[in-house]
């Protein structure tokens, strides 16, 4: 009964979902539907959290080398959440400015770091070894080249007038072309297969013949 | 060791120091290279333009900060190319990472060319992407009873004869993650809300499908699409400036990719010379 | 199934799309065309295939549609006094729907208030009247149906013969050799292996993809003795790996050699995580490294640092972002679907060799219709033969 | 005042940050964790706020509608996972979220997904671009068929998938790399522009 009862339910919403979209007349229960679905996903935003907290508060309790870290970071969770609680998200609170100076400037730094990463990778792991990581390389050069301004800025700078009257951008139209044409017939094989791979998990989930999002268990 | 060994061998961070160089010095000593606009971009200025004043537009601002540096001068140069037209703005989240992010980037577009509520609103988040899009198909306010500073919907001018897609000319999704598909499976197709997508530059490739199947009217990809949208705005924004940085650093990766390879082959060489030997 | 069975079976689906879109094409060619009237006309219909709960409009502009700054749709549920606005539209547009609290069957009044920058008013005369009325099924979307049914079918049915235990053929995937070859190559060295399953949870698809290959890896390893390393950052997936390892053990007949140790929690942090894994690698210096299941943005560190020790570097992600790094770092990679097809290659489990099979004959389908559809569109097109239309038609989603 | 304490606070974070390109260092490390409890401490407000504010006490107080509180109490049943004897009534907030998605996307994505980009690519051959992306198409559909060997003509044909699929990462890989560089250029803006303010 604990797993049969979700999945019936499951297989009720699924099967309602795909049948609304061919019946107009349903969607008074679809809104309903809807409606409760956003406010049951609520507490999926918060439980994540819970095991980031976990973590700190037991490295503080244990007294563990990361202790002053971890303090730092639950300090600041319980500044962060009790000024947004009480002094509201808007315009001038503390909570905007604490996001402004401290979280966005961090987020973004600490992505930007990949930048370098990605230089050092270009060098030291990025090798011609077969046919295909050959052609991957030579296409990246090409698009790293042509989309941005240096491309054209280089042909209209070493080519000759003759030449730039016939194509004045050319880079930019190699690159416009790789991406719209051959990249793009790729790209559409993928949607095709991933859709078609998102089809039969639908499937499975709905018919109960996969399961292992409910967990293990009676 | 020849020189082709002894290159592939050296710290790192002296990688590190040349990429800190080719951005910093074009920032400082700029070349202003000219930008050539492509038509995915172009494609969602024409839109917009041609909209009449007064039609209202619906846009998405589906990232983090962690996307700050390419999706931020894209949002405020289509948003302030939308304001100045007289397009009515509806702001919203998918990400709840960007429920601040939206409030601030709106007011900052509006500076001084819109009035919030009047001419814009911001509606904050809303959370379960995919169902959200379903529901607003219905009806926005069932969604969005307030915005997001909690004022009803019901008392913001700009909301005023609003209901549902069939009221929005154009759908704008700035994303981060994968929510244009979302947008374009829950709203666009079935709906026939037109559709633009603004992504950073990773995921842009994957999107032209879409764009050739005219199931989004165009795409800005990264920092060189929103510099694209700066220029046909006319604004040299951030997106402008990074330019010439953005373009000495690409080729510094190259010439590192190929430096990188020529060692390798040489090696790869000599190696095999020595086993024959 | 013999091949002309399988003809028959294609021929009657492609028989009955056919059908269906053939006489579909003759309705729609016997529906009259209107005349376009004088401007104010104002042309009421009930909105098609919906919920009985809107009513469209279209109308010509008026003649001053310059001067016009919006206009104003009233409705009212007699054609005399008492109307109401329901919606505004700005100037030169022609069309409206009308969804605003309407109630199925009754009959609705409309007229269209023209209003100036000055805020001169102009009123169309009234039109109407007009019931929404519900429709029970949306016929727009008749093709979605079939593929629904089609694309279903197709799948649940393999499945089911798979369970019941029909053999399903699945090529040969060539990374899966290289596998083979790097534990080998390990063995010889004396290194150890490190196996990596990415950042998913437990129930992700490419995680459970990764564990069925892990359960290979595991086995030879057992059976070479080579030291098999997984660092992990879920401590679910953690407990998993654990119960892998040890089955594959015993399977080998080498209970005693497996090592619980090897497999251990390290952070959840990614960055953290990467940071470990590096360290790892260069102080263990493993012979090959197999990076299998989700990776975000850790890839290329991770990639590159086992580039720098030369160990033999095995890839597969269904993360798209991801695989250009792999594949320019790595000695081979899995792309995408490859890594379930591996997986299920791997495991011979029926749910989904079953499942494979399945999207396997959908895809099928697909290639089919481009390739047929592409011939006689051209056909279509250069020799006017409209009745070759009718793949494209089918994929034509309203 | 508070604009400029705050833009002193953001550069002296963002330098932090980039220590770490020296060596992991005690900065960083301060760094990182303020940056994870402030995030945890802002998706715990904003969570407050932007849904349960909106989606549940807006009804209750202003429509008098009690019938959010059921699928609220519904989606609370997410927290049993932490009592491990009801553990398994997280099935039910779950049962209902993934039933609904994976119902709606079924015709959702045949409609969007496959038969948007079929009849985009259903065309008469009347370009080489549009040969160009049916054999591309075809091929690539080819290398992820797994139900036949890749011998002779399937081989060929998925040998020309690989290689379409390779151009294809190739602009991905070209496309990420130019992200990464514009995240270093809007940090390294900042600091030139907001906070030192030598770049116009």
């Amino acid at each position: 009964m604990k797993l049969r009862l979700p999945l019936i339910l499951c297989f009720l919403c699924g099967i309602f979902m795909i049948v609304q979209f061919f019946v107009p007349p349903f969607t008074g229960v679809y809104d309903k539907l809807l409606n409760w679905v956003m406010i049951i996903s609520i507490p999926a935003l918060v439980i994540g959290l819970t095991s980031l907290i976990k973590l700190h508060s037991n490295r503080i309790i244990r007294k563990t080398p990361n202790m002053p870290y971890s303090t730092v970071a639950f300090v600041a969770m319980i500044v962060m959440a009790l000024s947004g609680l009480i002094g509201g998200t808007g315009q001038g609170t503390w909570f905007e400015w604490m996001f402004k100076n401290i979280q966005v400037p961090m987020q973004a730094t600490m992505f930007s770091l990949l930048a370098f990463y990605i230089a050092s990778a270009a060098y030291r792991a990025f090798r011609a070894r077969t046919l295909e990581a050959t052609l991957m390389l030579v296409t990246a050069v090409l698009v790293m080249l042509a989309r941005v301004p240096i491309g054209d800025f280089l042909w209209q700078h070493v080519m000759p007038d003759s030449v730039l009257q016939w194509k004045a951008n050319l880079p930019e139209d190699v690159a416009g072309w790789i991406l719209n044409v051959p990249s793009m017939a790729a790209r559409r094989g993928i949607i095709l297969g991933i859709s078609l791979g998102a089809i039969a998990t639908s499937i499975k989930i709905i018919l109960g013949i996969e399961r292992s999002y409910m967990g293990a268990g009676e | 060791m020849s020189f082709w060994e002894k290159i592939g061998s050296f710290d790192r961070r002296y990688i590190f120091a040349l990429i800190a160089l080719t951005v910093i010095v074009p920032l400082l000593i700029p070349i202003g290279m000219p930008i050539t606009t492509t038509n995915e971009v172009k494609s969602v200025y024409d839109y917009i333009d041609a909209l009449p004043p007064g039609s209202a537009i619906l846009v998405a601002l589906d990232y983090d900060p962690a996307a700050l540096a390419e999706l931020y001068p894209m949002s405020i140069a289509m948003l302030k190319h939308a304001y100045t037209k007289k397009i009515k703005v509806i702001g919203m989240t998918l990400w709840i990472t960007g429920a601040s992010l939206g409030d601030v980037v709106m007011r900052e577009a509006a500076q001084g060319i819109a009035e919030q509520d009047k001419d814009y609103a911001y509606l904050g988040f809303v959370p379960s992407g995919a169902v959200a899009i379903m529901r607003m198909g219905q009806d926005i306010s069932a969604v969005f009873n307030v915005d997001y500073s909690g004022k009803s919907i019901s008392q913001i001018p700009v909301m005023k004869g609003i209901k549902n897609y069939k009221d929005i000319s154009l759908v704008v999704d700035l994303a981060a993650g994968s929510t244009p598909e979302a947008w374009i499976a829950y709203a666009g197709t079935p709906h026939h809300v037109p559709i633009a997508i603004g992504v950073t530059a990773v995921s842009a490739v994957g999107y032209y499908p879409y764009l050739n199947a005219k199931q989004i009217i165009g795409l800005i990809g990264g920092m060189k699409g929103a510099a694209e949208y700066e220029k046909l705005i006319q604004a040299r924004g951030r997106a402008s400036v990074g330019m010439d940085s953005q373009s000495m650093t690409h080729i510094a990766i190259i010439l590192l990719i190929i430096i990188a390879n020529v060692s390798y082959f040489v090696i790869r060489r000599k190696n095999k010379k020595e086993i024959e030997s | 199934m013999s091949v002309s069975r399988f003809i028959f079976i294609i021929t009657i689906i492609f028989g009955l799309f056919w059908i269906v879109s053939y006489s579909t094409a003759q309705e729609e060619s016997q529906e009259p065309i209107e005349p376009l009237r004088p401007a104010s006309n104002v042309i009421l219909t009930d909105t098609p295939n919906d919920n009985g709960k809107s009513i469209s409009m279209r109308w010509d502009v008026s003649p001053d549609d310059d001067r016009v700054s919006q206009y104003i749709i009233l409705r009212n549920t007699s054609p005399k006094e008492g109307f109401a606005e329901v919606g505004q539209v700005p100037t030169n547009t022609t069309k409206y729907v009308d969804e605003e609290n309407l109630v199925k069957g009754t009959e609705y009044y409309y007229r269209i208030r023209a209003i100036d920058k000055k805020g001169e008013k102009a009123d169309s005369e009234v039109f109407g009247p007009i019931k929404p009325v519900a429709q029970w099924f949306n016929t727009d979307y008749k093709f979605i149906a079939i593929a629904v049914i089609v694309f279903g079918g197709i799948i649940v049915y393999c499945i089911y013969s798979a369970r019941h235990g029909r053999e399903f053929f699945i090529r040969r995937i060539a990374g899966l050799e290289a596998v083979d070859e790097a534990i080998g190559r390990a063995t010889e060295m004396g290194r150890p292996i490190l196996y990596l399953t990415g950042l998913g949870g437990v129930s992700d698809i490419s995680t459970l993809a990764s564990l069925n290959i892990l359960s290979r890896v595991a086995l030879k390893t057992a059976e070479y003795d080579t030291p098999l390393l997984l660092p992990c950052n879920d401590p679910f997936v953690m407990i998993v790996n654990r119960e892998i390892v040890k089955g594959a053990h015993i399977d080998a007949g080498k209970p005693d050699t497996y090592k619980e140790d090897n497999i251990f929690f390290v952070s959840d942090d990614q960055f953290a995580y990467v940071g470990a894994v590096n360290g790892i690698m260069l102080r263990e210096r493993p012979a090959a490294i197999f990076y299998m299941g989700y990776y975000a943005a850790e890839s290329l560190l991770l990639a590159e640092t086992g580039n720098s020790v030369g160990a033999i570097q095995i890839a597969g992600t269904d993360a798209d972002a991801q695989l250009p790094f792999f594949i320019a770092s790595c000695d081979y990679t899995l792309i995408g679907e490859e890594l379930y097809a591996a997986s299920a290659y791997m495991s011979r489990e029926p749910l989904l060799l079953g499942s494979l099979k399945g999207q396997d004959w959908s895809k099928f389908l697909l290639m089919l219709s481009i390739f047929l559809g592409v011939i006689m569109e051209s056909f279509a097109t250069g020799f006017g033969l409209s009745f070759l239309h009718w793949i494209a038609k089918f994929f034509t989603a309203p | 005042m508070s604009e400029i304490i705050g833009i002193w606070i953001a550069a002296g974070l963002t330098l932090c940050v980039f220590s770490f390109l020296y060596k992991d260092n005690l900065f960083y490390r301060f760094a990182e964790h303020l940056y994870v409890g402030t995030s945890v401490g802002y998706t715990i407000a904003q969570a407050w706020h932007q849904t349960v504010v909106k989606l549940v006490w807006y009804p209750i107080k202003q429509e008098g509608d009690y019938t959010v509180l059921i699928p609220a109490a519904i989606g609370l049943l997410m927290f049993s996972r932490f009592v491990p004897k009801y553990r398994w009534l997280i099935r039910w907030p779950l049962a209902f979220m993934i039933g609904v998605s994976a119902g709606a996307s079924i015709p959702r994505s045949i409609q969007s997904f496959i038969f948007k980009q079929m009849e985009a690519t259903i065309q008469p051959l009347n370009s080489i671009n549009v040969f160009i992306i049916v054999l591309g198409l075809l091929c690539t559909l080819i290398y992820f068929y797994f139900s036949t060997e890749h011998k002779g003509a399937v081989g060929v044909a998925s040998k020309v998938g690989i290689f379409f699929l390779m151009v294809s990462f190739g602009a991905a890989f070209g496309y990420t790399v130019m992200a990464r560089i514009s995240l270093l250029i809007g940090r390294v803006y900042f600091l030139f522009h907001d906070w030192l303010h030598i770049v116009k």
